[in-house]
């Protein structure tokens, strides 16, 4: 499956008239936009523009003022992060927020939680029901470790590992919940040209291979050109453009509020 | 060197989602267990057994009961000893309505009756945190030992308004009251602190212990993994609570034999809060070295100048055992802030790599 | 049962305008007196994040210090005022002492660590500061040197509402130099470069370390000023009752205070105080009877933790920042 | 503060000028068992700027860290080595007195005082300055210059701001304490590439017209080696290689690895293959 | 030094904590007694005595730890100090079979030998101490306990075992005898801080107070006594007040009035032997020589005197030099201190005789008021006597309901000695 052909497929999300404000502060002014099944959606913008207020808008973290948002066909204003997280909305942070006393596998463990049903009474015992359990999960958790390629630090805990690996352990942990849709908060923030180029290979994997819907906000712009399908640009909270990459790479408005003459 | 894993490769995710995978650890494990269930009862003194190891495992086991709370779950309570005395007076009442059912059925269900104040008054958690939280908690304490006071039914009228502990048996083997020998209630506590450690254990390493550490290290992450803060929130006050009830009834039945409300004061809540810390928040292992720590590290110093033959006036040895444990809390501290357990890790580790340094 | 609660007391209050005056003025008093003990604690809270459980020793401490060191004066045959203000000197030098103790041996080796991890240093403290000060002063109870300090004893009757409401002098000198050293603090730490740092350091060690920020001034600074405090509420307290270790205990009638002023604010010290002083005061006084008494004990954290429910932060506390 | 005439001629042959920082051989421990500096010798010349390239986890941080002793507040230590800034050993030195000499770090991940204001967090950063509230002012004003976006979040509790202008804010309150020296760590990490571009422009402004000498840790290689003048390679905790910024950049295997620039130019991210494993210098 | 041939008599004691005012007078007046017969006699008997003290800081836990480590050494008696100490001792008592001796306080029931023949708990209950200063009011009143009818008495107490002790007993006399009683609980934490219990004592006005405190508490009810200008003549206290509480107090606090069944002072020969072999040779902890001969310290006197003289006892009637515990418990049901032995003792004129049985384990003796003239305390009434009518019959009751609630409650096998 080509990605091309993803992007025509139907609307995942759609975020239609959205305002947020805190106190005096306009985080997000009247934005809409959609993201389609399959494809990766890049978010742009300059620091303060409203991307990650955005992303806490769609799982909700932060309640909107105004403005619905439409996934999967059922229209909301308003819900809970967990019910989010059990639509099948999972997410990676800017700052990173990983569980910074738990080990690299708890983490991703974490991941699984939805998933896992045994109750108190036989978490207690252990043996039996919840150890199969767990073994399941953990199997399935191992694969994520194995696909990321951080088999080595399964066991440390993740507030001693350096910041790229710790976004790798995050990326991981976001997998775990098996998301319909993936919200990536600068995945590649203070990653060098190799690492990038090893989360690009993660996210485009994913996307192809299981079909994970991704939006994504990033400042390289390389990477933004290349992996997304189509791109929205914030800047003071309002949307100045939305498009192909090439259509937002050219659009004035665009060069002129955020990526400068040099790109 | 001996220290070493080399070679001990795990075949199944379940061998290496063990306890204690290493198998030297096991080893370890067996050899304390060995002593305190065969050793201690075989040639420990009266006092090592009733003043010393009894209260030490009923501290323990409040300080698990703690830890679930405080160092897995990052909520700080200082409530322990209110919900200790609600294990404590619940077991007092039941076993006098229904003195025909087991005491330590009795014992046990307490927990539950502490398990719901705990989940009462562990509500306000969801929108305090930190040190607010505690000092929230302290309005448990207070209330609860003002009802201990206040609430003649729950001590059956007693003029002295302090509960007693009649002579109760199991198996025909008396276990509370004047009648039991330490070494029966010893092996009491010892039982039922190894069986709910064990099951603290199984907990923690679990998906409900994962969920608590994820409240605790970052919530609003926790939040947006699908995991819903109030429940997970409460089931820690609740099954914290439970092993506080327990260890508070244990407290009353099987180490003091009769409790005023004071036994529950305030600076008991402290001193388990201190045990926690000073064992390392987050490890089942530093419950229990911190409530060695703060309990039997002051009686062997106080024991230190008269098996020494030293003379020291009795004040002059109280005086300087919170001298010397005040200086050891801190030392300890600065070496290694994560508690014992921490400190006990790291040695371990360094023990792996001997003789190299690093 | 309704009528008790909900109309008996009020129509005492106005049947008995006096004893609420009373009442009111106690709580005042009181919540005065709260509020010098939780100045304490803001102090140290705001400057390091830590939690400080050996302000109450630290009362004591100072206290006893004060006494002995007038004690010995009058045993060499010298007494009077300028003996008490001199040991009073003395002893504000040995609480820039242990100030400087305390920031050297515990706080320098543990900087940057968990609160709570901090919190428990104060423990250890505690303790060594109750083993060093029994042996030094012994366990047994001293009289504050009100007298030479010019603090006033007596009361002043005042004829009002058909009856009489007695304000006794050393209680409003505690409310007159509380507020002064309130207003001081509140100022010092406001108007001042300090006071910044001083608040940058509360929030995270490890930035303020890379600013160039002297943690190790700033706590000694700070716990030099709550070891004032401390000594100015040991006298206070001292000469209400006694000066013994019996007064350690009164610190926990900081911490609704503190919670309901909110951890970091000074004003919200006083402001907390009151409200706990007062609260306290009215719901034992009116309602304690219906319950058999004694309800003070768990009034003012009830009362505190109303008050959180509404802003968990306390009233005056920084904002608790929630972010992603 | 001194000499700002100079700078920029010396800056440009970095051999020869006298070095302001020079650290001998160090290495670090953390909690006495985990070696992650084994021996690192670098350089900086006054009025240099470097750059420390490497990739996650070579230990980056930890070496500006040991620079400005932070470390220790990390249960880390200098275990051997040397370091010495303006011609003296700083190792013993505690950072405030650091800051003092005119040496401040920025650290990776902003760490900008939640609590506080914009403008107070700038303010803390004049801390140990003695120079009068006038001379503080116009520094301010000179920082809003640089980054107007600081300007209008001023009375923003810095908590509440967005990553981009944590990290503006925690340069320039870096500034704001008029240092000789700045150690940068990952500066560019969530920023705007317009505002990258701004930020590079102001180190190499600051390094010309005051002098200050900049050690920059930098993921962006293409940015950090177009404005310093020499660089240094990390891996692993070992300086692998080292050279004149331009030298490093025309290196074949810093184009592949660091760039991202093989033998035919730029590929895009879509083209990466999997099996590509970078080959480690040393190890 | 736990050598066949000395006896082992270890003191709860405490000179730490928030209780050490109190305590400290007590545990030298207990020690230095002691000390002085090993000097001046070599023990008793000839025995020598081996005294240890265990701090106990007035914390239950650390009591019971003291009582643990002190039981393999086979002391002959247990002193706890404290009501919270005593009462889960009662229950090992005949287990371990260690007297205790709670002198004065406790569990008031366990004045009932047939009940609990190992404690012993004279010369008076916390009962009988209420009933007295009932009795000592209606005296003032005009005399008559009829006379406290319609009157309104506050009670104001440490809100623990000790201070609850009397509850019962209130709540029938009040009913019996016709007076309303106020309670004023005071939390031991709040024992600094009664600025609210006297508030309501002014809007009461009781025509009197009791108190019931210990530490600070009892300083700080005085102080706020003075404060709330309540008449002293009218505030009547059990008989754990000491100079040193009142003192703070001021002027204001003349007139305040406390039980007392010893005197005061030093003047008796077995005092100034204490100070001749003790406190001056440097024998004694009391940190100020003027505190030998306060109330508090002769509190502590009186507890050593009972000791000695139950050791005493127990040599004659069993005929064994180094005695048991066993032996002492027989010494304590025995005990008989007559004016003769008194004077023996060198206690002449210093308290009432005394003498136990093996029902009685009280004696359920008068006591007298003193009041605090501004330096001292002064004896102002002779011995009253406790309503006895009213108490034993309670006591029985409740030492029933003791037995009953603490079922299966060994049955008394202990044989009494007939005398
Ligand atoms: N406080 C600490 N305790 C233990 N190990 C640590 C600590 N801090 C860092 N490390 C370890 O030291 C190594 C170097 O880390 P450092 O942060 O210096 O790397 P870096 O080069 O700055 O990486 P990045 O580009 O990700 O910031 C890493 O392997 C990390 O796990
Ligand atoms: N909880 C909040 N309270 C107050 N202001 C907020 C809050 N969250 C975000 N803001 C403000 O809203 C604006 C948008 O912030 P946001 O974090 O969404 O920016 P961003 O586009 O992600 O920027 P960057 O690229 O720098 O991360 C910023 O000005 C920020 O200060
Ligand atoms: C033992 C006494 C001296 C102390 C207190 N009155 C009590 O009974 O506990
Ligand atoms: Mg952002
Ligand atoms: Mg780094």
């Amino acid at each position: 499956m080509s990605s091309t052909t993803n992007a025509k497929g139907e609307t995942l999300l759609a975020v239609d008239g959205v305002s947020l404000a805190f106190g005096g502060v306009k985080a997000i002014t009247d934005v809409s936009f959609d993201i389609r099944k399959g494809e990766i959606r890049a978010i742009i913008g300059p620091n303060g523009a409203g991307k990650t207020s955005m992303l806490n808008v769609i799982n909700g973290f932060y309640h909107p003022q105004q403005g619905r948002i439409t996934y999967k066909g059922q229209t909301r204003s308003r819900m809970r992060p967990y019910q989010a997280a059990s639509q099948g909305i999972a997410r990676t942070f800017q700052n990173v927020a990983l569980f910074r006393g738990m080990s690299t596998l708890d983490n991703i463990m974490v991941g699984r939680t939805l998933r896992m049903h045994r109750g108190l009474f036989w978490q207690m015992l252990r043996f039996g029901p919840a150890m199969r359990e767990e073994i399941d999960h953990r199997r399935h958790v191992e694969d994520i470790i194995d696909f990321l390629q951080i088999e080595a630090i399964r066991k440390t805990p993740v507030g001693k590992l350096p910041y790229g690996l710790q976004k790798r352990v995050e990326l991981g942990r976001a997998l775990a919940m098996e998301p319909e849709l993936l919200l990536l908060d600068e995945p590649m923030a203070g990653m060098n040209m190799e690492e990038k180029e090893d989360m690009c290979r993660y996210i485009l994997d994913l996307n192809r291979h299981f079909g994970t819907t991704i939006a994504l906000i990033e400042h390289d712009i390389g990477v933004v050109m290349d992996l997304s399908d189509r791109v929205v640009v914030l800047e003071y909270g309002h949307k100045i453009a939305d498009g192909t990459p090439e259509e937002v790479k050219a659009d004035p408005k665009v060069i002129d509020a955020y990526l400068g003459v040099g790109h | 060197m001996f220290y070493r894993e080399t070679g001990q490769f795990k075949q199944s995710y379940a061998a290496d989602s063990a306890v204690f995978p290493i198998l030297q650890d096991r080893y370890g494990l067996a050899i304390i267990m060995a002593i305190a269930f065969v050793l201690i009862p075989m040639f420990g003194s009266e006092f090592l057994l009733a003043s010393v190891m009894i209260p030490f495992l009923i501290l323990s086991l409040g300080a698990i009961g703690l830890n679930i709370l405080v160092g897995y779950t990052g909520l700080l309570s200082l409530g322990t000893a209110g919900f200790m005395g609600v294990g404590a007076y619940a077991t007092y009442k039941l076993s006098t309505l229904f003195p025909q059912v087991n005491i330590l059925v009795w014992i046990l269900c307490s927990g539950f009756f502490s398990a719901g104040i705990g989940v009462l008054f562990g509500l306000p958690s969801l929108r305090i945190k930190g040190f607010y939280l505690a000092v929230a908690t302290l309005a448990a304490q207070f209330f609860l030992q003002w009802c201990f006071v206040r609430v003649a039914w729950l001590y059956n009228y007693n003029p002295s308004g302090a509960i007693e502990v009649s002579g109760r048996t199991l198996f025909g083997i008396a276990i509370t009251g004047p009648m039991a020998t330490p070494v029966n209630r010893y092996y009491v506590v010892l039982g039922v602190v190894v069986v709910m450690t064990l099951i603290a254990s199984n907990i923690v390493h679990g998906r409900i212990g994962r969920t608590w550490m994820a409240v605790r290290d970052m919530d609003i992450a926790a939040q947006l993994m699908g995991i819903r803060l109030l429940p997970a929130k409460l089931l820690a006050f609740a099954v914290s609570s439970f092993y506080c009830g327990v260890a508070g009834a244990l407290m009353v039945f099987l180490w003091l034999s009769a409790a005023e409300p004071s036994a529950f004061d305030i600076k008991l809540s402290f001193l388990l809060l201190f045990m926690v810390i000073i064992g390392g928040l987050g490890s089942l292992i530093g419950s229990f070295m911190g409530a060695a720590l703060i309990h039997i590290l002051p009686i062997v110093i106080r024991a230190l100048p008269e098996s020494l033959g030293l003379p020291v006036a009795a004040a002059t040895v109280e005086h300087l055992t919170y001298l010397i444990v005040g200086g050891l809390i801190i030392f300890f501290l600065i070496v290694e802030p994560h508690g014992l357990a921490r400190l006990w890790q790291i040695t371990k580790q360094k023990l792996r790599v001997w003789p190299f340094p690093y | 049962m309704l009528y008790n609660i909900f109309i008996d007391p009020f129509v005492q209050m106005v049947q008995m305008p006096d004893l609420l005056v009373q009442t009111l003025w106690e709580g005042l008093v009181s919540g005065v007196l709260y509020a010098l003990i939780a100045l304490g604690f803001v102090l140290i809270f705001k400057a390091s994040g830590v939690f400080n459980f050996a302000q109450g020793i630290m009362v004591v401490f100072s206290a006893l210090t004060l006494v002995g060191f007038y004690a010995k004066f009058s045993s060499w045959g010298f007494s009077g005022h300028a003996a008490a203000f001199l040991a009073l000197l003395l002893a504000a030098g040995v609480m820039l002492v242990l100030a400087m103790l305390v920031e050297r041996v515990v706080l320098r080796p543990l900087v940057n660590q968990p609160d709570i991890i901090l919190f428990m240093a104060t423990f250890g403290i505690t303790y060594v500061l109750i083993g060093f000060g029994e042996i030094v002063f012994g366990g047994d109870p001293k009289q504050m040197i009100a007298n030479e300090l010019f603090l006033p004893s007596g009361s002043v009757d005042i004829e009002m509402l058909g009856g009489l409401v007695s304000l006794q002098k050393i209680d409003i000198a505690a409310a007159v130099i509380a507020s002064l050293m309130i207003v001081g603090l509140a100022l010092f730490f406001q108007k001042t470069r300090i006071g910044r740092a001083l608040r940058a350091v509360a929030d995270s060690h490890k930035a303020a370390l890379s600013v160039g920020i002297s943690l190790n001034q700033i706590w000694v600074i700070v716990w030099f000023a709550a070891g004032l405090v401390a000594l100015v509420t040991g006298i206070m307290w001292g000469a209400r009752s006694d000066v013994s270790f019996a007064l350690e205990i009164v610190a926990l009638k900081a911490l609704p205070v503190l919670v309901l002023g909110g951890f970091t604010s000074v004003p919200g010290a006083i402001v907390g105080g009151l409200i706990i002083g007062i609260g306290e005061k009215l719901g034992e006084f009116y309602w304690g009877p219906l319950l058999g008494g004694g309800i003070e004990s768990w009034l003012a954290y009830v009362i505190a933790l109303v008050f959180l429910l509404y802003r968990p932060q306390g009233l005056f506390g920084d904002k608790i920042i929630e972010r992603i | 503060m001194s000499e700002p005439a100079t700078a920029d001629t010396v800056s440009r042959q970095p051999d020869p000028a006298p070095p302001i920082l020079s650290v001998n051989n160090i290495e670090v421990i953390y909690d006495h068992v985990i070696l992650v500096l084994k021996g690192v010798s670098l350089t900086v010349p006054k009025g240099g700027i470097v750059a420390i390239l490497g990739a996650n986890g070579a230990g980056k941080t930890t070496t500006l860290k040991a620079i400005s002793n932070l470390l220790h507040s990390e249960r880390g230590e200098v275990t051997k080595g040397s370091i010495e800034f303006d011609g003296e050993r700083i190792d013993k030195l505690s950072p405030n007195e650091l800051v003092r000499r005119g040496c401040i770090q920025v650290m990776e991940g902003r760490h900008c005082f939640g609590h506080l204001s914009i403008e107070e967090n700038l303010l803390t950063g004049a801390f140990t300055r003695r120079d009068g509230r006038a001379a503080v002012r116009d520094d301010l004003e000179m920082i809003y210059n640089y980054f107007p976006r600081l300007k209008q979040r001023r009375n923003s509790m810095a908590g509440y701001t967005s990553g981009g202008e944590q990290q503006m804010c925690a340069i320039g309150r870096a500034m704001m304490s008029r240092p000789k020296m700045i150690l940068l760590d990952e500066p560019s990490m969530g920023l705007a590439p317009q505002v990258v571009d701004e930020i590079f422009e102001i180190v190499k402004d600051l390094n010309t017209k005051q002098g200050v000498s900049f050690l920059v840790a930098e993921q962006n290689t293409n940015m950090a080696l177009k404005y310093a003048t020499y660089g240094y390679i990390l891996e692993t905790g070992r300086i692998v290689m080292d050279g004149v910024a331009d030298a490093l950049r025309d290196n074949e295997d810093v184009k592949e690895f660091y760039l991202g620039i093989g033998g035919e130019g730029r590929k895009s991210f879509r083209d990466v293959k999997s099996y590509k494993r970078r080959k480690r210098w040393l190890s | 030094a736990n050598a066949e041939d000395s006896i082992y008599v270890p003191l709860f004691t405490y000179r730490t904590g928030a209780f050490a005012g109190s305590g400290a007078p007590i545990a030298d007046g207990m020690h230095d007694y002691l000390t002085m017969l090993n000097e001046r006699d070599g023990g008793i008997g000839g025995v020598k005595l081996v005294i240890e003290e265990c701090e106990t800081g007035y914390d239950t836990k650390k009591g019971l730890e003291c009582y643990e480590a002190v039981k393999p050494k086979k002391p002959v008696m247990v002193n706890p100090w404290s009501t919270g100490i005593t009462l889960p001792l009662i229950q090992k008592a005949g287990v371990d079979k260690i007297p205790v001796l709670s002198m004065a306080y406790g569990l008031s029931a366990s004045a009932k030998g047939d009940v609990f023949p190992w404690i012993f708990n004279p010369p008076a209950t916390y009962w009988d101490g209420f009933t007295q200063i009932l009795n000592y009011i209606a005296d003032q009143e005009g005399g008559g306990v009829d006379k406290l009818k319609g009157k309104k008495i506050g009670y104001i107490y440490l809100d623990a075992s000790f201070g609850r002790e009397p509850l019962p007993l209130i709540e029938q006399l009040s009913k019996e005898l016709g007076f309303e009683a106020k309670l004023y609980p005071v939390a031991a934490a709040d024992m600094q801080n009664q600025s609210s219990q006297w508030l309501s004592v002014r809007r009461d006005r009781p025509d009197y107070m009791i108190l019931f405190g210990w530490g600070a508490l009892n300083s700080t009810a005085v102080k706020e006594a003075v404060k709330t200008n309540f008449p002293m003549e009218k505030f009547i206290s059990v008989w754990w007040p000491g100079e040193d509480d009142v003192r703070g107090a001021g002027d204001g606090a003349k007139g305040f009035k406390t039980l007392n069944w010893h005197a005061a002072g030093t003047d008796f020969a077995l005092i100034q032997d204490i100070q001749k072999y003790v406190v001056d040779a440097g024998k004694s902890q009391v940190s100020d020589k003027a505190k030998v001969g306060q109330v508090l310290y002769n509190r502590g006197v009186y507890n050593s005197m009972l000791i000695a003289e139950a050791i005493r006892t127990a040599q004659e009637v069993t005929g064994n030099k180094v005695v048991t515990g066993e032996d002492v418990r027989r010494g304590l049901e025995n005990l008989n201190i007559d004016e003769a032995r008194l004077k023996e003792i060198g206690l002449e004129g210093f308290t009432q005789p005394l003498k136990l049985s093996c029902n009685d384990h009280n004696g359920h003796q008068s006591n007298f008021v003193q009041s605090w003239n501004g330096t001292a305390f002064e004896k102002v009434t002779d011995y009253i006597a406790p309503m006895s009518d009213k108490v034993i019959p309670l006591l029985d009751e409740d030492a029933k309901s003791y037995a009953e609630k603490n079922a299966p409650w060994p049955e008394r096998t202990e044989a009494c000695d007939a005398s």
